[in-house]
């Protein structure tokens, strides 16, 4: 008996005797002997909870977090406030601690909150049918490719290079496996590349992929280019930024068959990347074709309502081999601190915050522009993050914020090498206008600096302003 | 109202957006600071939504009250006795909580550079560390969101493995108790599932396995297995079945949905498998939240190795008196890439490893030593009264960390089916086995205690199913209308997906 | 077992220690890292334990467990409507909570060295001030660590003011209808109670209140006041009490368990008062914790000021450009002395000022406006239906923040005391309301809805109201009989005191 | 509608309507005008919750609290490791939100939880009564002067300086009122003067109060001193670290009437002093006499076990002018911390406990005796406090100390200027070798430099050795 568990000696000399042997090593006795351990781990002893709380809470030191730095990073996750509420909710064991809804009679609390989110999932993107949640935003996309190729019968992806890096790189994982071809449309002045969008979509073509605002905070027309795909009879996949559905046009009414995104934004914390959720909405056509769960309203015999998980003929557990998708454990906790966030922002708290955003990106890009040696890298329509070209070398330059306390942004370079100096800056409503300030002056100074490093170092360095919009 | 009918019954369930009315709100926020301008001076107005997105209105107060409630609706693993077959509901340490909610975690942005991310990434590389060893294979990837997304990455390094070998393999073979998320993995994967019989001791029928490969030994790509299986027990011939495949060229995965009976026992990796993964939100304690989240990382072979999903953390050895950096490698040229944004599901990986420090080596396998003696007591106690009878084992033999029962006789002797007991249960407080699965046996009912039990809960339990049968004997109705004391009552599931109605209203 | 009895109502209630069994633990602690000498060669044995004490042997899987259910056989502020008259149960914030736990104010001593707890002592310094300004009164110490050690406060500076005069007085003055608090603080402060009488209108009857204070003036030490008093009324006559009570030289104390109706409207101090209380757990939000914790910090006018309780927290303005420096003043040579350790219940304080900063001036008004919407709404409700004739208002004129209803007519028309009414609405999901409180009035009712409550909730309190007085007209053995539905139904208090059980077995 | 608040115009309409005025301020007509506030309060306006976190959060930041510094200092509340389920716990709605359970159907939960401490607390004291909690451990010891005087008809308290100073001046503020007389006996060789003590109780005497350990530290022979008591009827009231009472004798066996104190320790975190709560626990002889709560079991109509609150008869609710005391909200929500801290613990983890303090603090003790300019300030038995004095003025040692990250302890000068350069120190498991270590040579470090810099400042400064034991 050692952590959490509770057979004391007297315990399991009963069990054996019960279970009729002599010790609990003739139970393992199945396992061929060659096949057992007989040596312990190698690994520490446990430790007491005091020592597993300082371990831990040492390795937390020595991170730098938003609540130490002012952090202006984005890039897909944003440090907005999780407000209390969230927390008190989700960490109630109730919430925290039971497995997926398979028995409704006792699960309603979390069948109801998966109906409620795909309630609020559905309003957002203004289409009719939401699942309760998948793991996170890219592996969606992802997702979203294998049910086009089910809908359409075809195996060919457009996307824009506006989707998120991650998104791109993890479509093109999952298409090594169910057998799909990518093609990657650039961008424009920060836009997809609509001619070049229309020029690469045919008719083998299963879906087109767009993200709006795209990877560079960009809001793109996507009515405009999902032409294309409507006129090609491929699906138009439109991933999106939950946040900015506040005050940007919803997908559905824009012609997107499927609208997907990452969920962090609402209610989840950022820890480093995950645990979030992905959501996926679709059109009525799709709803059998559906990933995940979805929860369903009912009654019961006494004609009670009630909640169940429905359309479980999709899932693996039912259709095994011919399941629409693989998933199982998804992320329903994450789903709920989603659907507390929003229900706190309500109607109107959700639409000022939009506002809010696009007010202090507004001013924030247009603070950054006016520092000396840093450029707007494109001047497409924004709602919370932008992209700006620095006359230094990005990385030094966020070396000497990072100085400062601040985490500048989301550096480009690597991943979009055409923009090697850009810098993605993104905004929440924990960023102050003191802050934005803050981050101007400390660019103004750190570009200043590099420029006046680079001018007596300029044989060591490669040029710098190559590129900016 | 009937007297008895309680309040939760009594209360029609209704969503947040039935409680919401014009003008209320919770949130309050921050005033701009900046200009006011108007919206469509900034954004295009084609691109501008018309109408605020219908969400609920509504006070804080209220919303707690909800969602308090709500939560009041569920069954949870602090409830009582949760013995979900397949999905190891031990108990969820609340250490984990507390240091996953520290702000160096939990606020730490994804994509801070690695130099102020120390720790996170130390953590992470400690995790993969500790997987490495409990799995008896030397390289670890944390980056798949749950077992069946780590199944999707064995499947796709396994083609990824081949294809390097210049091969193309299109067949996945897996036995007839594999769970649902292995043949959906291997269609999503591009691969073409074979299913392997199942022997009378419960294990893979060896006949049919070799019959299996030699069909065409080319395009076998990789044999799926759960040791112990979905029935609980361990299949003996893992030696044979491993060299089989790995002859025939295939590689050996490993479903660790069932780690949690072999923890410092038996390992993977000495089994022959060359990819594992590992549900941390069963065996490791992660909370299973209501349906996530959890993480399934892999572990694998040396051969496997090079074709792990980017990024992944590396400790890279310190130059000139530093200490070691820590670091994430995005090159990996013949990686089959990412399979999700950033690394991975970091909280959850926070709470895993504190749950490693906490038990230790010694722990651990005491762990998967109690689950399995729980199990065992469990089949004892309910072979001993009357579901010796009305509810066999469906193999009988010493059992791992959970054993599989069949309702057959009951249903034929007593016309109760497997989901009458186990709606019936609701009413004793008691979450009802896995029912229906695996699909091989008739019935079944799906048992798996975990170690975290109390002799007395595995009693009680067993106690209640005694009852159950005894009452059924003299009024099997009493059952077959069961639950009675829950917030609802048997719910009309099938409705649900014929006419499905998925969203509410909203105002 | 009835069909309908549900699992709580079936499981019989058993202690933690009932759940004990010999060689289970949950804490395993660190090393010991030093020599492990015996204890006796520490410790003189006769002054050491024989046995360990006897605390349950539990793990800790069945610790939360037990919590957990034992939490489900409460009801709580966020189960439903909760209108405990003299209670404020407000919605509870949980921003509160998360404040409070910040390292920061959660792991600080209260020993550090004000140079190291500035943030500590400023939030202290800043809720003085918040307070003062609502208060009317121009000092504040935060010390009292409830209502109850308010009024006890009050007294001791009361009797300390009169001191320094060199006077003695030992009478202070109470209405019936005031709270039993009030007469037991007076006793304990070593004073004799005196009680006034209440007129027509449910305020102070002012021709006893002058027979009492003429009968011996000098004897006058204070008259302690709730206003609105405990009857939901405000006292129209208030400012002539005080110039009564101060022309005979007492000081005049507000109960300031009813601030929540006046906030931002009307300020003690500007009404004549020399002393108030404030429950921060009352009209500042502290969660009530099932009976505390809360704070009862006091506000006093200046000639009280000096007798203030050490230490009080004081901003020093800070010399040559250095800021203001936050202290803890333990001089104070006429101070009564401390009146616990430390500095008070800092948390609250946290809670508190947060409620302050979040709601600001006009949410401040707005919160005690809407307690005095909800209060008369919910009046006017009651009275319009059943409960206008069986449950008639006490005083009937317009109330504040809170009323109280009568049971006299239903308990001679249907046979039902405010108790069975109070019991059956159990059934249907609400907290009663306050009952058989005030004395004066005869099977009193006391209903407070707080301004967190939506018009929703009211209607449907007023509904059930209805209903079971209607069900009462048919059949009143129901609610006699009541509740049906509860863990637990109707307990035996008089046996409880007979013959007190009060520790069970440990082991 | 602001925060918290739900009537919109539409409520506020109807519901002024069925009240039958125009304006919730006509409502308020029944204050007097006068004294109607007729302006807003001089507050700031409300703030969002973003706001309101960043706020509290810069101020708990100016606070060095024990995750920033290693803290030595006790004095009646500890750092010690609060192990994570108290908080799950008691976060929990259904602890935190409900008030004093008056009505027990549907207060189960509470009313048990209280007659559990009730049971836990009558263990560790030895004394088969226990309340369900007061304020706090000093004003507990004023109810117990409040309970002395009513049981023995008697008006004087015999007090050792080892009862806590703040217990000593809360009896004093409290005597004031209910009119007693305090007596105290002093400390010899960091013990209760027994010869003083004994000269000191007479028949005049209600109580004898003493704290074991006491305020330096040292265990009393509790039994010995307490026969004075007894031989005049005086009450013996024994103030006691729960802690401690893992290893001592429980006051119960050693003669005490009343054994209480500061509950903090347990299950409670430092929250700069409070809240926590006072446990009470006396003979069956004061059943009647308690102060605050007490829950009792009964059973329901149906046979059910139940509790509820039992003795009412003793409170001011019931009683008014008669109660044996007048507390109302006590602390129930820190008593349940206790004993879930204590269920945790358990009877073997308990004692454990004990024991490693006890073998810490002994190493600590030794360890730092053998530090130049540093010497025991008594050397009588301790458990997990004990003092030492410094050749070197103690402020200006904690200070550097201070700048080391060490909390080094608390200073005695100011409460007990007889000891105007001693220090005490105390242990918890989370304070490890390695720190205890870096505070002997911290302390060492910090007396050679301020005798150093007393040496060259000598004419400014007071002598510093005196008063060593
Ligand atoms: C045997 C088995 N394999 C795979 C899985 C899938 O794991 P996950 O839910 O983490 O995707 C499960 C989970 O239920 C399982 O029981
Ligand atoms: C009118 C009144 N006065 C005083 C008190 C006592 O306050 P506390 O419980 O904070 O000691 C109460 C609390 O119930 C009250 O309602």
């Amino acid at each position: 008996m050692t952590r959490y568990t509770s057979a004391t000696p007297d315990d399991r000399a009963e069990m054996l005797a019960a279970i009729g042997v002599d010790s609990v090593d003739e139970l393992f006795e199945q396992i061929p002997e060659p096949l057992r351990l007989g040596r312990p781990l190698a690994l520490p002893q446990g430790l007491s909870e005091a020592e597993v709380y300082e371990r831990l809470a040492g390795l937390a030191e020595r991170n730098a977090d938003a609540e130490e730095q002012v952090c202006f990073v984005g890039a897909g996750m944003y440090d907005h406030y999780v407000p209390a509420i969230v927390d008190a909710i989700t960490s109630r064991s109730e919430f925290l601690t039971p497995y997926t809804p398979y028995q409704p009679e006792i699960s309603q609390g979390g069948l109801q909150v998966m109906f409620e989110f795909q309630t609020a999932m559905s309003e957002l993107t203004g289409l009719p049918v939401s699942n309760a949640g998948l793991y996170e935003g890219p592996s969606s996309v992802a997702s979203a490719g294998y049910l086009a190729m089910g809908a359409t019968k075809r195996r060919r992806f457009v996307v824009s290079r506006g989707l998120h890096p991650h998104s791109r790189e993890t479509l093109a994982t999952y298409a090594q496996g169910y057998g799909a071809e990518l093609v990657e449309v650039g961008l424009d002045g920060g836009l997809t590349d609509a001619a070049a969008l229309a020029a690469a979509v045919d008719a083998e073509t299963a879906a087109v992929f767009l993200q709006s605002p795209n990877f560079l905070g960009a809001v793109e027309d996507v009515e405009a280019l999902g032409a294309a795909a409507k006129e090609h009879g491929a699906l138009l996949v439109v991933a999106c930024d939950p946040i900015t559905l506040s005050v940007l046009k919803p997908p559905g009414e824009q012609g997107a068959d499927i609208a997907l995104g990452e969920g962090q934004p609402l209610g989840n914390r950022l820890d480093f990347g995950g645990p979030s959720f992905g959501f996926f909405c679709a059109t009525e056509a799709q709803i059998r074709r559906m990933p995940g769960r979805i929860a369903g309203e009912t009654e019961d015999v006494d004609g009670r309502r009630g909640f169940v998980l429905a359309l479980q003929t999709r899932e693996q557990h039912i259709r095994r081999e011919k399941a629409t998708n693989n998933i199982c454990t998804a992320q329903a906790l994450n789903a709920l601190g989603a659907m507390v966030h929003l229900a706190w922002l309500g109607r109107h708290g959700f639409r000022e915050l939009g506002e809010l955003l696009a007010r202090r990106t507004a001013y924030a890009r247009e603070r950054l522009a006016a520092v000396e040696g840093v450029e707007l890298l494109h001047g497409a329509p924004v709602v919370r993050e932008f992209a700006v070209a620095l006359d230094a070398p990005v990385e030094a330059v966020l070396e000497r914020c990072a100085e400062r306390g601040i985490a500048a942004g989301y550096p480009l370079g690597r991943e979009y090498p055409e923009h090697a100096n850009g810098l993605l800056v993104a905004i929440t409503e924990r960023r102050t206008r003191a802050q934005i300030d803050a981050l101007a002056d400390a660019l103004g100074a750190a570009v200043a600096a590099e420029r006046g490093a680079f001018r007596s170092d300029s044989d060591q360095k490669a040029p710098l302003s190559e590129g900016a919009a | 109202m009937a007297l008895t009918e309680t309040p939760m019954q009594a209360e029609r369930a209704r969503t947040i957006y039935e409680k919401s009315k014009t003008g209320r709100r919770a949130a309050v926020l921050p005033e701009a600071e900046v200009p006011e301008a108007p919206l469509e001076e900034l954004i295009p107005a084609n691109l501008l939504r018309a109408e605020p997105a219908a969400l609920p209105e509504i006070a804080e107060p209220e919303i707690v009250r909800h969602y308090n409630k709500l939560s009041r609706r569920n069954f949870d693993l602090d409830s009582g006795f949760y013995p979900l077959g397949s999905c190891t509901m031990k108990h969820n340490p609340r250490l984990n909580e507390r240091v996953a909610a520290l702000p160096g975690h939990a606020r730490l942005h994804p994509a801070q550079d690695p130099r102020r991310a120390q720790g996170a990434l130390e953590l992470m590389w400690l995790l993969q560390e500790s997987l490495s060893e409990i799995c008896g294979l030397p390289h670890v990837s944390l980056q798949p969101s749950a077992g069946s997304h780590g199944e999707l990455a064995g499947l796709l390094l396994t083609r990824a493995y081949h294809a390097d070998r210049g091969e193309t393999r299109t067949k996945v073979l897996a036995p007839d108790t594999s769970h649902g998320t292995n043949p959906a993995s291997v269609t999503m994967a591009g691969y073409e599932v074979v299913k392997v019989a199942t022997n009378e001791r419960g294990g893979v029928e060896m006949d049919d396995l070799r019959a299996k490969i030699e069909e065409d030994p080319d395009q076998v790509a990789c044999l799926m297995l759960t040791n112990p299986n979905t029935l609980g027990l361990f299949d003996e011939n893992i030696e044979e079945i491993a060299a089989l495949i790995h002859a025939a060229g295939g590689t050996l995965y490993y479903d660790g949905a069932n780690l949690n009976a072999v923890m410092g026992h038996s390992r993977p990796g000495d089994m022959g498998f060359d990819i594992v993964h590992v549900n941390l939100h069963k065996s490791f304690s992660q909370p299973h939240g209501g349906g996530g989240p959890g993480a399934g990382p892999i572990a694998v072979s040396e051969r496997i190795e090079p074709f792990l999903p980017r990024p992944q953390v590396v400790r890279r050895e310190g130059d000139n008196g530093h200490g070691p950096f820590f670091d994430l490698d995005l090159e990996r040229p013949k990686s089959i890439g990412r399979l999700r944004g950033f690394q991975g599901n970091f909280g959850v990986f926070v709470r895993s490893y504190a749950y490693i420090l906490s038990l230790g080596a010694d722990g651990l396998a005491e762990a998967s030593a109690t689950a399995v003696l729980n199990a065992n007591y469990l089949k004892a106690r309910l072979a001993a009264g009357r579901a010796g009878q009305r509810l066999p084992i469906a193999f009988d033999r010493h059992c791992m960390h959970e054993f599989v029962l069949s309702g057959k006789p009951m249903k034929k002797e007593l016309g109760l089916v497997t989901l009458d007991l186990a709606k019936r249960l609701l009413d004793f407080g008691f979450h009802p086995p896995t029912v229906y699965f695996p699909l091989l046996v008739e019935e079944a009912l799906m048992v798996e205690p975990t170690e975290t039990e109390t002799k007395e809960s595995l009693d009680a339990f067993a106690d209640a199913v005694e009852q159950i049968l005894a009452e059924a004997e003299s009024d099997p109705e009493i059952a077959k209308s069961a639950p009675y004391t829950t917030p609802v009552r048997r719910l009309d599931e099938v409705k649900a997906t014929r006419r499905p109605v998925v969203r509410g209203e909203a105002q």
